[in-house]
């Protein structure tokens, strides 16, 4: 990198860095030390969510319109300038919505079911680092709570599929099991990559470890192995061309065909948070997260997050959906496969020292 | 009516008299109501406000039930394409669930045989929903009006918002539907 | 006894081993008095759970230098997760067999 | 500090405590089975809450993505591809479920006062500070501990062929 970073002196560099100091200062100047601490995580809590929020209902205005555009039509634009506010309508419609609970459904897990789903994929967002020390909090395991914390949801998910009494709810529900599982563990060893590579799992340390070269560039493992955790990725979210837990034609919408208002509005925003974490993540992994000259930290990590996406949106666009049996072979057969000799090359690269900005084991 | 329209009596027969009751007492569902707003607290500023902004979710995002019975929906589909693009209203969202839907487009001619499963879809819709009648045989009967296995209108069993005229009307007819509806949520239902 | 407990680490070591010992008693007495099968191999995930937590209370308070007892958490786990494996399997089996997963059905060897 | 740091990871301990003992409770308790998984579910995620507590972070994230992400998943495959027709209550009759409580509440007492009543031997508890723990388990999983490692992944290796084979149709 020839140009220079963006000092993080410079306010706009680190807004939040230094509104963080600005506020901790005038906190702590006339309240004891635990209530600065807390009153700040708590605003920093606060202010993760907001952004869930925010970006979820971007992501879902800007997947329609690429869409529409990809397929010769406008695309939402009503709904307040270029139909900006379309997600705010769909989320305040559905807000108010009635919530029905089937006759058939087991009541209790049918209504936590959206919960489980949701909390775990907020709980990624704990650890998404938009800046140089910003994020919740930075945990030395980081890529594995990721992995972890990813596995939740799939509970939720055949709870929601199980608890609907409806036999299409139990299809999505045990195809969406068995997708998740299926794709977790390809997606569990190509992670190993760039853990190898930096000699850290906590996210801040892969990114420090990147700064010579992104590890998309590591050749020939980082190409290969981004791909393979975008693959990965969009059959964790349930995306297309890997929806077919909701495939709609087959199974009308799978686990929450039977959630209706609120209730189906978090599985809409766990989706599409999920979908956005996995961006940041593989941004995070194999793009340099926040790495970037001129313009602030945090720009960049949403700059590229939304670039990512952006690859997912064209996806799928573009592609159709898979068959069950090729889908479930092309994730035994194929990515496993080639996740695991794309590890062993790399440690072998490391042993070598044969790969440029590789950490190398001593 | 002075011609006793025998299907008309066969299509009444499949309905479910429970739920026409309920519906047929034509209470306003929801926030749009403002005879639930207490007389002095009516001009609040807040509950105005906040009944708008549902008001306005509603008309913005009408999210139709993906089902189509005839030729109508042929035109129905066409809708969703680039020349017509009923994406520009939100309204592309079509939810194979009933539950996650707010409209019921009726695209085509409904006959008794099929006629409870359209009242059951429409049961199956969380409130607030509404029905837009598309297409002469369903508004009613079309050119097949007493034959003996059509139904004569689905007014008989379910009650409809918009009615749009055409054998089969075009998807900018459709359009125009969902302008209406989306006039007649905003005047606030029933008008 | 507080006393003598260093100010850092409250809990004692004693306080993790009775929540594994009523893990584990949990589970045996979920393993003994279920009859799904499926039940009987959630209450021994549960008896195994016990385990785990004691050894990582040994880990964490008589510390060798190799973390001995959260490894052998880990084969615990790994152990588990075999035992799952084919658990389920056989049950399928047997219900593929029988049309039922209850233990006291399942019982063609008894004299 | 207005509340001294002990006392929350304490209280946080015996919460996370109770809510296992309390999914177990609830495991057994549940009419349906789908209810016992859930109940499991809780157990496995406070246990590994405790794991956390006790300073085994790497041990709690695998945990919770071994155990609840697969092991469970499993079960829940298991729960689902065995439907029963007829619900029987799930208790054992009361004689044996009487007596299999007894047994679990006795075999609890008397590790309780073994527990009391051993001389345990008062090593300090390393420091709370949050020292990774990762790359000490990976390098004694490679070091002291490789045959049973070998010996871990070759048992996998053999319930999973085991698992194969037996549910296959033929």
């Amino acid at each position: 990198m020839t140009l220079p970073l963006c000092p993080p002196a410079v306010f706009i560099c680190d807004p939040f860095g230094h509104a963080r100091q600005g506020l901790y200062a005038v906190l702590g100047a006339f309240l004891p030390e635990p209530i600065p601490t807390v009153a700040l995580t708590v605003l920093a809590i606060a202010l993760v969510l907001t952004t869930v929020a925010v970006v979820v209902m971007s992501q879902v205005w800007a997947e329609r319109r690429i869409i529409a555009f990809m397929q010769g039509r406008l695309g939402p634009n009503r709904v307040g300038p270029a139909g900006l506010l379309q997600s705010l309508a769909d989320v305040v419609k559905l807000l108010m919505k009635e919530i029905i609970i089937p006759t058939q459904a087991d009541r209790i897990p049918f209504q936590l079911a959206p919960l489980m789903v949701l909390v775990p994929s907020l709980l990624i967002w704990v650890v998404l680092p938009w800046g140089p020390g910003l994020m919740v909090t930075d945990l030395n395991i980081g890529v594995l709570f990721i992995l972890a914390t990813g596995a939740i949801p799939t509970i939720g998910i055949l709870a929601a599929g199980w608890a609907s009494g409806n036999k299409y709810s139990l299809l999505g529900g045990m195809r969406v099991a068995a997708q998740l599982i299926s794709y977790e563990i390809p997606m569990a060893i190509i992670v190993l990559v760039p853990v190898l590579l930096a000699g850290t799992m906590s996210l801040q340390g892969i990114i420090d470890a990147q700064s010579d070269i992104w590890f998309v560039l590591a050749l020939p493992v980082g190409p290969i192995a981004l791909f393979l955790f975008l693959v990965a990725g969009i059959a964790e979210v349930n995306r297309s061309p890997f929806d077919l837990a909701e495939a709609e034609s087959e199974i009308i919408g799978g686990f929450h065909t039977e959630y209706s208002g609120m209730a189906f509005a978090l599985f809409f925003l766990a989706e599409y948070a999920n979908a956005f974490a996995v961006s940041a993540i593989a941004s995070t992994l194999f793009l340099g997260g926040w790495l970037g000259p001129i313009l602030p930290p945090f720009v960049w990590f949403f700059l590229k997050a939304y670039l990512v996406f952006f690859v997912l949106i064209w996806i799928r666009g573009t592609l159709p959906r898979l068959r069950y049996d090729q889908f479930m072979a092309s994730a035994w057969k194929v990515a496993l496969p080639i996740a695991l000799v794309t590890v062993g090359l790399t440690a072998v690269q490391i042993t070598l020292h044969a790969i440029p900005g590789g950490a190398g084991i001593q | 009516m002075a011609v006793p329209d025998p299907s008309a009596e066969r299509a009444r027969r499949v309905q479910p008299v429970r739920l026409v009751e309920r519906l047929g007492a034509a209470v306003p569902e929801g926030i749009e109501s403002t005879t639930a707003v207490p007389k002095e607290i009516q001009h609040n500023v807040v509950v105005t406000s906040f009944e708008k902004l549902v008001t306005w979710a509603r008309r913005s995002s009408l999210w139709p039930v993906s089902f189509g019975l005839a030729c109508c929906a042929i035109e129905m589909m066409a809708s969703t394409t680039g020349r017509f693009d009923i994406a520009r209203f939100g309204a592309e969202v079509f939810r194979p669930s009933p539950r996650q839907a707010d409209v019921m487009i009726v695209a085509g001619t409904v006959t008794t045989k099929m006629a409870p499963a359209v009242r059951r879809i429409y049961d199956q819709m969380p409130e607030p929903k509404y029905v837009i009648a598309m297409g002469a045989c369903t508004i009613a009967g079309g050119p097949f009006q007493g034959s003996y296995s059509t139904v004569p209108g689905i007014d008989n069993f379910v009650p409809v918002d918009v009615h749009i005229a055409g054998c089969p009307p075009r998807p900018d007819a459709l359009l125009w539907g969902i302008m209406k509806l989306q006039e007649k949520i905003e005047k606030g239902r029933p008008a | 006894m507080p006393s003598e407990l260093p100010p850092l680490y409250p809990i004692g070591l004693q306080h993790g081993l009775v929540l594994g010992a009523a893990l584990f008693a949990v589970g045996m007495a979920g393993a003994l008095t279920k009859r799904n099968a499926i039940a009987i191999l959630m209450a021994i995930e549960v008896m195994l759970n016990g385990v785990m937590v004691t050894f990582v209370t040994f880990a964490r308070h008589i510390p060798g230098i190799d973390l001995g007892g959260q490894i052998f958490a880990m084969f615990v786990l790994t152990v588990a997760a075999a035992e799952a494996a084919v658990g389920v399997a056989i049950i399928i089996t047997v219900y593929r067999l029988r049309r039922t997963i209850s233990v006291d059905q399942a019982d063609t060897l008894r004299g | 500090m207005l509340i001294p740091e002990g006392a929350l990871i304490a209280v946080t301990f015996y919460v996370l405590g109770v809510l296992a003992i309390a999914g177990g409770v609830g495991l057994i308790l549940a009419r349906r089975i789908f209810h016992s998984a859930l109940f499991l579910v809780l157990t496995l995620v406070s246990v590994a809450g405790v794991f956390v507590i006790l300073g085994a972070d790497f041990l709690a994230a695998v945990q919770v993505l071994v155990y609840v992400g697969a092991i469970t998943v499993l079960l829940l495959f298991g729960i689902m591809l065995t439907p029963q027709t007829v619900q029987l209550p799930d208790i054992a009759s009361p004689g044996q479920a009487i007596s299999g409580a007894l047994v679990a509440a006795a075999l609890f007492v008397v590790t309780v006062a073994v527990v009391a009543t051993t001389a345990w031997p008062r090593a300090a508890p390393l420091p709370l500070a949050d020292q990774p723990t990762t790359n000490t388990i990976a390098f004694n999983l490679f070091n002291t501990y490789v045959l049973p490692f070998e010996i871990a992944s070759i048992l996998l290796l053999v319930a999973m062929i085991g698992a194969i084979v037996i549910a296959r149709e033929e």
